[in-house]
């Protein structure tokens, strides 16, 4: 069972090889095929044991470049169970609801399931090489699509986005190498244990935090850091957008919790209050943009800001409650997010326009669609009964008693999120429509089953969270035992 | 008088060996050689002017100077003292600097190159400098900057004539070069020596006898020494190659006819010193016929025996005339037989060349460098390599591995004799226009739109 | 070096030839007139040789003379004079700024030279009998017996010599050769 | 000298003896039939030769009196030299066609400049090391302007040539100045020299660094291995000796420019090894070091904004080949320490080999990407490749990230390699430093993907008739992306034998 991880990752790399060799008409299939086996596997990784080292599950080791310390060498924890299940997820319903361009479907599908596996990989990497290989060769298939398939700004939208990325991970490989030259290994659970014992020199450890918090803020979009997202969202094909939101920026505050907090040493304990306040500044940050913009599209984008910004907080606050309703939020956030980002896709497809002021009478025209949307609408606001409300509530619980300020700060930014949320929706789906061009949004089976399997993931994680709090806060509790942040 | 003969200085000055005397003596005797050298070198200049209008006259049927003295014998004189006498003109516009260096540049190498042609066998007094282990290197390197004479003096005058000359000289001098010294190269392959005594000693039997009385010894020739030992007759075929490579590359390297094209007179109006008058045209002259007797003293050096006699018994006077003091012998061995061989040698090459200049036409300028370029030196080049070759093989069977080196040489000029043909008979049937050489005439042309016309 | 080594003969001569090579070198980058600039170069070669002589390489010195002087400037002034280059001054923009940094760079590098002979620590300086002076050294055979003798590492590099000729020469002839016409090659 | 040494200086003989025999069947054949005889003589050759070095192994042995030594360093570059000369002469073909060049001067050309280049890469004396320069360089000035009809190419030989034979002067002079000083170290200090070793000796040198106290800080031995280093640093193109390399690059045909770029890489940067190996430990003061973190952190900032904002991809190429030098460089200068030594050169050879396959592949792909010969060189060119040819896009696109260091593409682990032994070298700042640049260069790397495949374009789709070039681009970036995953399996054997011995050091002149 230990190989589990493997196939997760090879079956849609298999199927994107397939796909892109076979005839475009069957290319879709195939890698529904693919994608949707490795999404069911991934269920069985957070089902199933294998071996287990040191907290972690199906570990598995092989050589891949023994000179340089590179292995093969994967694990599941809760945290990273989840996110691979989200990350495959993810892969299957982008593949099915969202049809490919024309001209380029294979290159498409290839481009979508490369990202989503790779991905994958630096999800269950316990080697810190592998995982920054697999968290750079990422960038790759995202920008291809984005440069390709993207929007109109796509060329700009595409360097942007890599370059910001790719000097933050730029930075985390040089801190990599210095930990690898100063204890001889890159395997992350050797790491962790030198670390947590103090054999490692503390400002390399300094080092490794800032550079690695650069790394991971820029991926997970944190404020002073975030310029690459607004252009990159925007542009992004949505197919590969729901893993770009979805799993990709998860890397970020996945790796601040796996990496940065254990491995950073005492400098990385003292960051946090600047991180939280970062997170604070993003999450008001991002409502006051996406307030201001028109397009439905953009202002999905810059909630995710926002919304990063709770689950940043929720992550390194050093609350157990926090952090496993940050873990949480991860998986609700990629599942609302990309819901609403689907549906933005459908307006856009059938309206011609993402622009509220060329939208309206969506209700009228598409009930089904439209109150959908709604729930997504009310998940990423976080009403209550919708999963957005149980991480985000776990969330400020946890970080209100240790950083009161910044939590007000980030509650302010709740109230905000209604606010621009709910008026987007009220000024494009009511009254009367504003174009000329207006549309019935139809449904299809697959795209009406896809979308109400997300409503009702919604209503059932805010319903009965606790299964999945349980796993993960179970990781929370062991990833959080190794630094044991006491923060006074 | 013997008392002089024996007084210290005087063995100092001229008995003693070079490492045992004072550096005034040694500054005596250089001064000493070094004018002795340059009486015989410049002071032929004037026999050589007077031998080749006689000659030249006899040959084409006419007379000659015979009006200014007995035969005409004074006649260079009476040029020479015209040539002083004559108005020195510095035309306006040339480069004055170089336009006075160029005279001197043409004739300082010459003088030099006379400083290492042996003249007897003696180790102190045959030479100016006898020691000199690269002497045939040194005349080399002198002889490949007298062309800078000529090249300057063409362009320093600032004249279309006289730069064409220029021209003409120096790639006429370069390429014909190369063919010199690669003959030559034969000819130290053969005998593996570059000083200029040991050159002349290779090509005869002599044996190192010490003077009595004094700490001296000196290269005598044995009896049965003969022209056969020189090296023009060595390894034959290739020795006489290599002379004869030499002797055609001499001609073209003093500028002579039939490869006078610097100075052709019907093209270039005397070419490169065209702007030179009196003294300053004296120097060039001065510089060309000592040049011809060097290139000739050398030819002779290298390859006729220099200045050993062809048959021993006319080396020297035997041992056996016990009736002369043994100084007195020595005396006329050295000074008065072998420079006199070396100047009989002399003279007659210089007569053939004078020979060859009235007999042969001047070649074409494109035809000249094709036979330096492609005749001249391939030959040189395969008879270095064939008498390295014979030289090998001679180690390794004896006598007949030059006889099998000959037969190589056989096979290859065969060969080329063969492809040759052909190519002259293809050529023949082909049209005549591609053998004009049209590339010359652009270049010419070229170089005459370029030249500032000076009014 | 020494003050009492360079007045000995040798000595002197060095310091002849040096100051004859280093003036005639900068007149070859000084003046304007490029022929005039070539036959510095000559009058450099010379001293040249004037150097090897002084160390009693007589080969070298013979060899530098024939070859440099005797063929290669002899066919610089050739091209000089084909092209006619003597009228027209060199490239008279070589003022001003760059004349400066030109100046400052030969002057630097002057400096960091002669620092680095001053500076000779003294268990780094050369002793007396250090210096070779065997006639047979610069000699043709001294030469000779070096550079073909196998047991000395200068063999191998001389036999690659002829290919860098060789080289220079494929070069030569493709680069000045006649263009190949479009029209020899259809076949 | 014995077959032994023979076998041992066999692999430029035989690249040497096959420029002559490609010119003597040139000169013999007809024009028509030398076009694919000429290729399959001198192909052969390059194959015997790498063969030769293969059988060489990886154990060190020297040859020539000392003048040469072979281990599984050179051995490995050799065999890299004989396959960059066999895959150009093989890109090329089209050139030469299409433009009616001289083609068994060509070939032999590239074939002596391997040669030359092999010497420089086994050459333990410095007197050999600068016959082979030489040999390689001249060949490089006449293939740089190969194309006499285009100004560009005949500009580029020019300029190639004038500053190439100044920079030789100086690593003459450079190796004079090391000869005297060691000479005068090892008499003053009553140190014998070794039988058949000689003054300009590596092994010799060494014993001076390492035997005579303070002899490294002598001037004279400083001024002079400032001088080797720098004026081998401009041959391998380094700031700021750079200048040439983007105009001979952009000057010289595709194929060509790729041969120059990775051969003389090649060939300095084993030289430049060698010679750093035995500085190593060796109290040469700070000058050194200064000097060469100078010119790598100058040649990868220089390199990589100069890439930026280029028009022409073979410029860009050009800066490129600046910057990748500087990274070897710094791999250089990592192994100056002792520590990092051996880190260091492996992590410097696996770069160069990396290096070459990567930008020969480049420049193939540029050639293949070009009309009638004439190559590709603008960038605006590559508009909406994707969409027209969406093969080579993909190649250069593969190339482009492989230089430009993305995992999963060999660049990534070259830089990585370099980088770990700089840092366990200690040199941060430079790394942080070099960082920085990677990432400036990222952007120029970028810009040509993003016109690739972001932009669209309406220009004609282009049919190419070089099938050799493709052929040539095509392996490459397969070998670029199989090296980046399976990099061990990937690599020849003596690569890992170049590992395990390293090259000589001083110790062995006991």
């Amino acid at each position: 069972m230990n190989e589990l991880i493997l196939v997760i990752v090879a079956l849609p790399l298999i199927a994107a090889v397939i796909a892109s060799l076979v005839h475009e008409k069957s290319a879709k299939s195939i890698s529904i095929i693919g994608s949707a086996i490795a999404c069911l596997l991934s269920i069985l990784g957070i089902t199933t044991g294998g071996t287990i080292d040191r907290g972690f599950h199906h570990v598995f080791n092989a050589p891949w470049l023994p000179k340089l310390g590179l292995m093969f060498s994967f694990g599941l924890d809760g945290m990273s169970s989840l996110l691979v299940l989200l990350t495959t997820f993810l892969t299957v319903i982008a593949v099915i609801v969202i049809p490919a361009p024309k001209n380029a479907v294979r290159a498409y599908y290839l481009s979508i399931l490369v990202a989503g596996a790779l991905t994958n990989v630096a999800f269950a990497s316990l080697n810190i090489l592998l995982f920054y290989i697999a968290f750079e060769a990422a960038l790759i298939p995202v920008l291809i699509a984005i440069g390709m398939f993207g929007g109109g700004d796509r060329s700009k939208a595409a360097i942007q986005f890599f370059v910001f990325t790719v000097i933050g991970s730029l930075l985390l490989l040089s801190a990599i190498i210095g930990l690898r030259i100063a204890t001889g290994t890159f395997d992350y659970l050797t790491l962790k244990d030198l670390v947590a014992a103090g054999a490692v020199d503390p400002s390399l450890l300094r080092w490794f935090a800032i550079a690695s918090f650069i790394a991971f803020a820029t991926k997970a979009a944190v404020v002073p850091l975030h310029a690459w997202l607004g252009r990159a969202y925007i542009n992004t094909p949505t197919g590969m957008l729901l893993l770009l939101s979805g799993a990709m920026a998860k890397l970020g505050v996945y790796g601040l919790i796996r990496f940065t907090l254990p491995l950073g040493g005492d400098f990385a304990e003292s960051l946090v209050p600047l991180i939280v306040t970062l997170g604070a500044v993003s999450v008001v940050y991002g409502a006051f943009v996406a307030a201001a913009q028109t397009d439905i599209k953009a202002v999905i984008a810059f909630s995710s800001i926002s919304h990063m910004g709770y689950i940043v907080i929720g992550a390194v606050v050093g609350d157990d409650a926090a952090r496993s309703g940050s873990v949480l939020q991860m998986l609700n956030h990629g599942i609302t997010t990309g819901a609403l980002f689907i549906c933005c896709d459908f307006i856009s497809r059938y309206r011609g326009s993402r622009q509220v002021t060329a939208l309206g009478g969506i209700w009228s025209d598409s009930p089904l669609f439209s109150r959908l949307l709604l729930l997504f609408t009310f998940s990423s606001v976080a009403l209550p009964l919708t999963n957005g409300f149980v991480g985000e509530f776990l969330i400020l619980l946890g970080a209100f008693h240790k950083f009161p300020y910044q939590t007000a700060i980030a509650s302010a930014g709740a109230i905000g999120s209604a606010v621009y949320m709910l008026w987007m929706i009220q000024r494009s789906i009511y009254g009367g429509s504003k174009s000329d061009a207006s549309k019935v949004i139809s449904l299809g089976v697959s795209e009406r089953s896809v979308l109400l399997a997300l409503a009702l993931m919604i209503i059932g994680i805010g319903v009965a969270p606790s299964p999945l709090l349980a796993i993960a806060s179970d990781n929370g509790h062991k990833v959080g035992a190794a630094m044991q942040p006491e923060v006074k | 008088m013997s008392e002089l003969l024996n007084s210290p200085v005087w063995r100092d000055l001229f008995v003693n060996n070079a490492d045992q005397i004072p550096w005034y003596a040694e500054f005596v005797r250089s001064l000493l050689r070094f004018v002795i050298a340059l009486a015989g070198g410049l002071g032929s200049v004037p026999i050589l002017v007077w031998l080749e209008r006689r000659l030249l006259g006899f040959w084409q049927g006419r007379l000659g100077p015979n009006r200014v003295g007995p035969f005409g014998l004074l006649q260079p004189l009476a040029d020479a003292l015209k040539l002083m006498m004559k108005e020195d003109i510095t035309p306006t516009n040339v480069d004055k600097t170089l336009y006075y260096l160029a005279p001197a540049i043409a004739l300082v190498p010459v003088i030099c190159s006379l400083t290492v042609l042996p003249w007897n066998s003696s180790s102190d007094w045959g030479a100016v400098a006898p020691h000199l282990n690269v002497g045939i290197l040194f005349l080399l390197a002198v002889a490949s900057i007298e062309v800078y004479g000529v090249i300057l003096a063409g362009w320093s005058s600032n004249n279309k004539y006289s730069l064409l000359g220029g021209l003409r000289a120096s790639s006429q001098v370069i390429s014909y070069e190369l063919g010199m010294g690669l003959s030559i190269i034969a000819v130290l392959l053969m005998t593996g020596t570059l000083a200029m005594q040991e050159l002349v000693h290779s090509q005869t039997i002599a044996t190192n006898v010490p003077i009595p009385d004094s700490n001296y010894s000196v290269w005598t020739q044995s009896v049965s020494a003969g022209f056969w030992n020189w090296n023009i007759f060595k390894l034959f075929p290739f020795g006489l190659v290599a002379a004869v490579v030499y002797m055609i590359s001499m001609i073209a390297e003093t500028n002579r006819a039939p490869f006078d094209l610097p100075e052709a007179e019907t093209e270039l109006v005397a070419g490169f010193h065209t702007e030179y008058t009196s003294f300053k045209f004296a120097m060039f002259f001065m510089g060309e016929y000592a040049n011809m007797m060097i290139v000739s003293a050398i030819c002779v050096t290298l390859f006729l025996g220099g200045y050993t006699a062809p048959w021993g018994i006319l080396g020297q006077l035997p041992a056996s005339w016990t009736f002369f003091p043994s100084s007195v012998l020595n005396f006329v061995n050295h000074v008065v037989i072998a420079p006199a061989w070396l100047f009989i040698k002399l003279y007659t090459l210089i007569s053939f060349f004078i020979l060859v200049r009235a007999s042969q036409p001047r070649l074409r300028y494109d035809m000249l460098m094709h036979f330096g370029w492609k005749v001249l030196l391939p030959t040189a080049l395969a008879n270095v390599v064939l008498v390295a070759t014979s030289m090998a093989l001679q180690q390794l069977f004896g006598a007949v591995g030059h006889f099998i080196a000959v037969g190589i040489a056989g096979c290859l000029a065969t060969i080329v004799l063969w492809v040759a043909y052909l190519h002259w008979k293809a050529r023949k049937s082909g049209d005549e226009a591609s053998r004009l050489p049209i590339r010359r005439e652009s270049v010419v042309r070229a170089i005459a739109a370029r030249m500032p016309v000076e009014d | 070096m020494t003050l009492q080594a360079l007045l000995s003969g040798q000595g002197l001569m060095f310091l002849f030839f040096a100051v004859a090579a280093i003036a005639s070198g900068l007149l070859v980058v000084i003046l304007q007139n490029p022929l005039r600039a070539a036959l510095s170069l000559v009058i450099n070669l010379f001293s040249v040789a004037g150097l090897y002589l002084s160390l009693n390489a007589y080969f070298l010195a013979t060899v530098q003379v024939i070859v440099y002087a005797g063929a290669i400037m002899v066919l610089f002034l050739f091209v000089i004079m084909l092209l006619n280059m003597g009228q027209a001054n060199l490239n008279t923009s070589y003022r001003g700024v760059r004349t400066i940094i030109a100046f400052s760079s030969a002057i630097g590098f002057g400096g960091l030279m002669s620092a680095v002979a001053l500076k000779g620590q003294p268990d780094v300086m050369l002793p007396a009998d250090a210096m070779v002076t065997g006639s047979s050294a610069g000699s043709v055979e001294g030469i000779g017996k070096v550079l073909y003798n196998p047991n000395l590492p200068w063999l191998f590099a001389f036999e690659w010599t002829s290919f860098l000729l060789l080289v220079a020469v494929i070069g030569a002839v493709v680069l000045a050769g006649k263009r190949q016409q479009p029209s020899e090659d259809k076949a | 000298m014995n077959f032994g040494d023979i076998h041992a200086a066999g692999a430029p003989i035989l690249m040497a003896v096959g420029g002559c025999v490609v010119l003597l069947t040139d000169l013999a054949s007809k024009r028509s039939d030398t076009r694919k005889f000429g290729t399959f003589l001198a192909i052969l050759f390059c194959i015997a030769s790498m063969l030769c070095s293969y059988t060489l192994g990886g154990q060190l042995r020297t040859a020539f009196s000392n003048g040469i030594a072979v281990e599984g360093l050179v051995v490995t570059m050799q065999i890299l030299l004989a396959a960059i000369a066999a895959v150009t002469i093989v890109a090329s073909s089209e050139i030469l066609q299409s433009f009616h060049l001289p083609k068994g001067e060509y070939r032999a050309l590239i074939l002596l400049a391997s040669a030359g280049a092999m010497v420089l890469v086994q050459s333990l004396d410095l007197v050999n090391a600068f016959v082979g320069i030489e040999i390689m360089s001249v060949a490089f000035y006449v293939l740089a302007g190969y194309r006499r009809a285009q100004a560009a190419s005949e500009e580029a030989g020019a300029k190639y040539f004038l500053m190439g034979a100044f920079v030789s002067a100086i690593l003459l002079f450079g190796i004079a100045l090391i000869y005297g000083s060691v000479g005068l170290a090892m008499k003053a200090n009553g140190l014998e020299l070794p039988q058949g070793y000689s003054f300009t000796n590596i092994v010799t040198i060494s014993k001076a660094i390492h035997q005579v106290p303070g002899f490294g800080t002598s001037p004279l031995f400083l001024l002079g291995a400032v001088m080797l280093i720098g004026s081998l640093m401009f041959k391998a193109g380094v700031a700021p000796f750079h200048m040439v390399a983007p105009d001979v690059y952009q000057g010289a045909p595709a194929p060509i420019a790729g041969f120059l770029a990775t051969t003389s890489k090649v060939a300095a940067f084993t030289i430049l090894m060698r010679f750093f190996t035995i500085l190593a430990g060796a109290d040469t003061g700070a000058a050194i070091n200064v000097v060469v973190i100078g010119l790598a952190l100058l040649s990868i900032i220089v390199g990589n904004t100069g890439a930026a904002n280029q028009k022409s991809i073979k410029r860009l190429f050009g800066y490129s080949s600046v910057a990748h030098g500087g990274y070897i460089v710094l791999g250089l200068l990592a192994s100056l320490g002792t520590e990092s030594q051996a880190a260091a050169i492996t992590a410097v050879t696996f770069y160069i080999v990396a290096y070459a396959i990567t930008t020969i592949g480049s420049f193939a792909v540029v050639a293949w990407l070009g009309k009638d010969g004439e190559d590709a060189d603008a960038i605006s060119a590559y508009r909406g490749l994707g969409k027209r040819n969406l093969g080579a896009a993909i190649t250069l696109g593969i190339f482009l990230l492989s230089l430009s260091g993305i995992p999963l593409t060999v660049g990534f682990l070259t830089k990585l390699g370099v980088f770990m032994a700089l840092l366990s070298a200690g040199g941060t700042w430079v790394a942080v430093v070099a960082l920085i640049g990677s990432a400036i260069g990222l952007y120029a790397y970028l810009r040509v993907i993003s016109e690739m495949f972001f932009v669209d374009s309406t220009q004609q789709e282009t049919s190419s008739t070089d099938g050799a070039s493709k052929l040539v681009a095509v392996s490459a970036a397969t070998l670029v992306i199989v090296m980046g995953v399976f990099p061990s399996q990937a690599l020849l054997p003596s690569f890992e034998a170049s590992v395990t011995a390293p090259p000589v050091s001083g110790d062995e002149v006991k």
